[in-house]
């Protein structure tokens, strides 16, 4: 069975600077694999790498066994990869319903429909408040400006959007960043309670979440892979205690 | 949005399409004024060219006090900014169908002009070009007549004289619209008819032009002479360049329509315009009695200033159209108006002057003349003439 | 030969007096993040106040230029005080609609004090008039346009690099936020810098009403210019700018020179090859 | 609802009895209004600003024209003319504007614009150059009504034109597409990352703004007989801003209202004081940048909701 999603060799050059360094990563179908490394380690990089944001300079991507190393963001998307951003990439002004049903046109093929109205089509705007419940957003949040939100509620609208795509891999990028710890609850069990089918990179410096959250953890330093296994493993590893938890640059942001 | 909108709009439009909307009357009104819809440039680039004439028009009114025919005289001043032909038409279309004026007059540049022509033909309104200077102007509506000039008029005899006085090859140098291609091609006809021979043709964009390249290249050609045409109020940088550049240490003279020398800022361009030898229908320092009333007058409504040939040319359309509602009794019919006018023939500021029966143009004296320093001032001094000049040269 | 250098060297001095006009846009520009259109209008105001000094009153040219700077810096400090204060932030769009506003009433107010008709002055005899070296002609005042506009450019250049005015602005520049947070004044940074971006404009129209001609239309008539000056040139640096119109001046003239048939299309051509080849403009290293 | 959008198009049409002597100022406001509308589409929906708008107004005018000069002077297969030619124009020029990024490719707009312009000017055996395009004669819409002097039909043809067109907008931006072009303008890093084909919907915006714009310069043509090089001029764009950003961008009605508010302000001023009316207008658009808040529109929304509040 091919993996969800594998890397090989994925490099990234910014003038001399190698920002991600050969990785070869292997994301298996319904994985809860964490991707854990000090800041600088390159991880943003590689996941913009892996959603098309950026362009490789060697190595290939492959999603469910297709190459989508050429492939544009939007279609890497279409064929099933989602992921949400570190600091929040949202729509000021728009609401959160307006959002997620823009959202789920996209992901049904329909948005290049010009001549119906988007709030005519019933089934996206059902799909939409389900979705919306799933994260729990609460029913008056949904129809307010995004950027009249508290941080904490545009996290979940963040996360809503990714799973609007119905995806088969999801890049979490730092999911409880930035967020206010009375808030982080919600996020959290947002993430614990996505789908089983679901196949999920989690981005982390809260090893908390990792040690709870991941079956699988990749370490990342100066762009390249340190260690690659099992929680336990990693946890014992003396290479990441040396480079990462033992460094005192266990850092946040 | 809604069907029901859509719908009833849709049913709204037919109505109006089969209803004859209110019943407008006739469109010239009698009455004890007579209206005259001035159309402009009062902004933008061409600026001084509506300074100039409004303020002719305004001295003649106020030199010409008295109702003619028994009509007062009303101005209705419209700016068309100099540069949108399509505001120039509405800004006609309006004044015809909604001040009811008399006649139309102004009309800065040739595309203006064209644009107008044919609300003009529709409203069988009179309208007086009194500054656009193509050639082809009044052949565009039956109801143009024409108080300004036309450049193969005022090019002809610059070319002839040019060649009396010794010039053999001549450089012209035109602004690239259609009366610098106008005066481009009198020149180089009458020009090359008389055994000259015109080594190369330059155009100059109409807006921004700098024109130290072009002038460069005349130098490197070394033509005995350099015709130029520039519109009013453009003459002054390239006058300039022309000293700078030194092109008259290399041999080269100047000669051109009088646009380049332009009355209006003659004094500030100094210098380097002296020697320069022009053709054109009017001078500030014409000799004549009718000369001096006109430039009291003016004086009178723009102290310090000086017209130029484009105030001329309003002064004139004024004159025109007064003349021709005293032969009509006062009778305002657009056809009439222009069928008295046609024909008339006066002494005006710049000499004498007549409007073609046929053409609706203007035929005049065109004088040469050299710029020369008098009593601390620049002018252009007139010291040839060739006599009844016709539209065509 | 020798006229080809005669046109090259014209055009240098064409780019250069357009560099001393946008200079001021361009850090502005960068700076305050601001699209400030009617930056001509303050080259306007330098070109009218060396106008009425030297026809009017006699004034020395040379005092004539410094007292058109200093009326625009003068005038840029108290617009900016007054007006864009309360435009800087918003977007770019009402910027427009502010300073094109701006531009219509300067245009407006210049044409009642002084008319519509281009206004010319009288250069000193020292400045009139043409030299030759080696068969290379030369207009006196295009040979006094390229050295004290080079002079400017140099000086701008070292006192953004050498002065501590300098490290400060370039601090503001390239992080607002960060420069506030260590304390620098950034709104007196910001004034300071827009009265002399606005002084500069000055001096560039009183340097250009030989040149460019002088009317209440001046800032609309070359805004495109100092626009395409900023976009090739890019923000954030003198010497981008500097390039940027140099290149325009030399090839305009040049093209009018060589092709005249094609007009102005060639700069425009050139303008839109360049922003396509370097987006960030001439100097930025890609990304 | 149905009644708020009924009110703005009956004054337009009830204008066409209660000022029958303004018809060719109340058409140049209705053309106005289409063009504002299609700046409205790109800049304020798609959020791609420009500042050559006018290149697809001036090839749509010259389209028009030049068809009718030839003489094809059926009105509305001119239009269509006029539209495709513009959106095949948008469809070239695309390409470069989307490759150029934010400031760069707002100049590239501007550079091919200019570019356009004088390629017209140029093309004077085509175009007129300077002088304009003469001999434009247009057939009676329907073969029945003549396009008359008092600008009576000119003007219920340009007002039909532009409420199908404005309809037809309305449909536009309501649609999955047209709220993919707000999320695309609301953040251009994560619109991708849903799945939007960003180049794609832009190309589509643009090209579709370039063949509103073409239409509303055929019917300036056509109901003008005339068109000239202003027609592609740097000044029309600006304009065409300045009335979208006056009415409050992103909405529709507010292309339409600054349309109106910019033109008949113009009109006014300019003829009340033929000299010096442009410092008036520019009191006027420095008053409403400092008061902000969205254009007239946004400022009419706020004294509402100051209203209700009380």
């Amino acid at each position: 069975m091919s993996a969800a999603l594998e890397t090989r060799g994925l490099t990234r050059r910014f003038g001399a600077f190698v920002a991600v360094d050969a990785v070869s990563l292997r994301v298996e179908p319904g994985a809860r694999h964490a991707l854990i490394g000090p800041n600088g380690a390159g991880k943003t990089t590689f996941v913009n790498l892996l959603s098309g944001a950026l362009a490789a300079s060697a190595g290939q991507v492959s999603l469910l066994g297709r190459d989508v190393s050429a492939a544009p963001q939007h279609l890497r998307v279409r064929l099933g990869l989602a992921r949400t951003f570190q600091v929040n990439q949202l729509f000021a002004e728009l609401t959160a319903m307006q959002a997620t049903t823009m959202a789920l046109a996209e992901r049904a093929g329909l948005g290049a429909i010009w001549w119906r109205p988007l709030f005519g089509m019933a089934g996206l705007r059902a799909e939409a408040q389900q979705l919306l419940d799933t994260v729990r957003l609460p029913d008056a949040a949904r129809h307010q400006r995004t950027a009249s939100l508290p941080y904490g509620r545009q996290r979940l609208l963040e996360i809503a959007l990714a799973l609007a795509m119905r995806p088969r891999v999801l890049l979490l990028d730092e999911p409880a960043a930035g967020v206010p710890p009375a808030d982080s609850r919600e996020v959290l069990a947002a993430v614990a309670a996505l789908p089983r089918d679901v196949a999920v990179l989690l981005i982390e410096h809260d090893m908390d979440l990792v040690f709870r959250f991941a079956e699988r953890i990749t370490v990342l330093a100066f762009g390249a892979v340190l260690a690659d296994g099992a929680p336990s493993e990693i946890a014992r590893s003396p290479a990441v205690r040396e480079a990462y938890l033992g460094s005192t640059e266990v850092a946040h942001g | 949005m809604s069907i029901v909108t859509r719908r009833s709009a849709i049913t709204g439009f037919g109505i109006a399409l089969a209803t004859p909307p209110l019943a407008i009357p006739a469109l010239a009104q009698s009455g004890d004024v007579f209206r005259i819809g001035l159309i402009l440039p009062m902004t933008g680039p061409f600026a001084s060219t509506g300074r100039q004439i409004e303020a002719a028009i305004r001295a003649w009114l106020r030199a010409n006090p008295a109702p003619i025919a028994g009509k007062r005289i009303e101005i209705l001043l419209r700016d068309d900014t100099g540069v949108a032909p399509d505001v120039t038409r509405r800004l006609a279309q309006e004044l015809a169908v909604r001040e009811r004026v008399q006649a139309l007059a102004g009309f800065g540049l040739t595309p203006l002009a064209l644009a107008a022509a044919p609300i003009a033909t529709e409203a069988k309104l009179p309208m007086i070009v009194m500054a656009a200077a193509t050639a082809i102007i009044p052949s565009r509506s039956p109801f143009i007549l024409r108080t300004a000039f036309s450049l193969p008029q005022a090019t002809a005899p610059i070319a002839v004289w040019a060649q009396r006085a010794g010039i053999r090859t001549a450089v012209t140098l035109v602004t690239d619209f259609a009366p610098g291609l106008d005066a481009e091609r009198a020149f180089k006809e009458r020009f090359t008819a008389a055994g000259g021979s015109v080594t190369a043709e330059l155009r100059t964009p109409l807006r921004n032009p700098d024109y130290a390249p072009f002038l460069q290249r005349v130098r490197d050609a070394r033509p005995d002479a350099l015709f130029i045409f520039v519109p009013s109020g453009e003459g002054a940088p390239l006058m300039r360049q022309f000293a700078e550049r030194g092109l008259r240490e290399a041999g080269i003279r100047l000669i051109g329509t009088g646009d380049v020398l332009d009355d209006d800022i003659l004094n500030d361009i100094g210098d380097s315009a002296l020697g320069a030898v022009t053709s054109h229908h009017y001078s500030a320092a014409h000799d004549s009695a009718e000369n001096r009333a006109f430039l009291a007058a003016y004086a009178a409504q723009a102290p310090g200033q000086r017209p130029n040939f484009m105030a001329v040319g309003g002064w004139d359309g004024m004159h025109l159209l007064a003349e021709g509602l005293r032969r009509t009794q006062g009778n305002t019919d657009g056809e009439r108006l222009v069928a008295a006018m046609a024909g008339q023939e006066w002494i005006s500021p710049r000499g004498p002057v007549r409007i073609d029966a046929q053409s609706r143009d203007i035929v005049q004296d065109i004088y040469i003349r050299r710029t020369e320093r008098r009593d601390g001032q620049l002018w252009n001094i007139e010291f040839d003439r060739v006599e009844r000049v016709g539209p065509m040269g | 030969m020798a006229s080809a250098i005669t046109v090259l060297l014209d055009g240098v001095a064409a780019g250069m007096l357009l560099f001393v006009l946008s200079v001021g846009l361009s850090v502005t520009l960068g700076l305050m993040n601001v699209v400030n259109l009617a930056h001509g209008a303050f080259g306007m105001l330098g070109g009218y106040v060396c106008v009425v000094l030297l026809n009017r009153l006699g004034v020395p040219f040379p005092l004539a230029l410094l007292a058109a700077a200093a009326a625009a810096a003068a005038m840029g400090f108290v617009l900016e005080r007054l007006l864009y204060v309360h435009i800087y932030g918003r977007d770019h769009l009402t910027q427009v609609l502010f300073s094109i506003g701006l531009v219509f009433i300067m245009g407006a107010v210049a044409d009642w004090l002084m008319g519509a008709r281009t206004q010319l002055i009288q250069l000193p005899s020292w400045l009139s008039g043409r030299m030759e070296f080696a068969g290379i002609g030369l207009g006196r005042y295009r040979l006094f346009l390229i050295i004290l506009c080079g002079f400017v450019a140099l000086a701008l250049h070292f006192g953004l690099v050498r002065t501590r005015f300098g490290a400060r602005l370039r601090a503001a520049v390239d992080d607002g936020v960060v420069a506030r947070g260590m304390g620098l004044p950034v709104g007196r940074i910001f004034s300071i810098t827009f009265a002399l971006g606005s002084g500069l404009a000055g001096l560039g129209g009183a340097l250009g009403v030989e040149i460019l001609g002088l009317d209440p239309n001046f800032p609309l008539k070359y805004m495109v210019y100092f626009l395409v000056v900023v976009a090739v040139g890019g923000a954030n640096s003198v010497a981008g700018p500097f390039l940027a119109a140099l290149l325009l001046g030399v090839v305009d003239v040049a093209g009018k020179y060589w092709i005249p048939e094609v007009g102005a299309f060639i700069i425009y051509t050139a303008m839109v090859v360049l922003l396509l080849a370097r987006p960030q403009g001439l100097l930025a290293r890609a990304k | 609802m149905i009644l708020l959008h009924a009110i703005p198009w009956a004054g337009a049409l009830a204008g066409y009895w209660l000022f029958p002597e303004q018809l060719p100022l109340l058409s140049a406001i209705a053309i106005a209004a289409l063009f504002a509308v299609s700046l409205d589409l790109i800049v304020g929906y798609a959020g791609l600003v420009t500042l050559g708008q006018a290149a697809f107004f001036g090839a749509g005018a010259y389209t028009a024209g030049i068809l009718a000069q030839q003489g094809w002077g059926e009105p509305f297969s001119g239009l269509l003319a006029a539209a495709a030619v513009a959106a095949l124009l948008g469809l070239i020029s695309a390409p470069l504007v989307l490759r150029a990024g934010e400031l760069a490719g707002l100049m590239v707009t501007l550079g091919l614009g200019l570019m356009l312009y004088e390629a017209a000017n140029k093309a004077a055996a085509i175009t007129g150059g300077a002088d304009g395009l003469q001999g434009v004669e247009m057939w009676p819409i329907f073969g029945l009504y003549r396009f008359d002097l008092w600008g009576r039909t000119a003007y219920l043809y340009s007002l039909a034109v532009l409420f199908v067109l404005f309809m037809l907008a309305r449909l536009l931006v309501a649609s999955p597409f047209g709220w993919s072009l707000r999320a695309i303008r609301g953040n251009a890093r994560r619109a991708p990352a849903l799945g939007v084909p960003v180049k794609a919907r832009l190309t589509a915006a643009y090209v579709i703004a370039a063949a509103y714009a073409g239409v509303a310069g055929g019917l300036l043509a056509q109901t003008t007989s005339f068109a000239s090089l202003d027609a592609l001029s740097f000044q029309r764009s600006a304009d065409g801003l300045l009335m979208l950003v006056l009415g409050g961008l992103g909405s529709l009605y507010g292309a339409l209202l600054g349309a109106v508010a910019f033109t008949v302000a113009h009109h006014a001023l300019s003829e009340a004081s033929p000299v010096f009316w442009q410092f008036w207008l520019g009191i006027a658009l420095v008053a409403l940048a400092l008061a902000g808040q969205g254009g007239l529109l946004g400022l009419a929304r706020a004294a509402i909701a100051r209203l209700r509040r009380r």
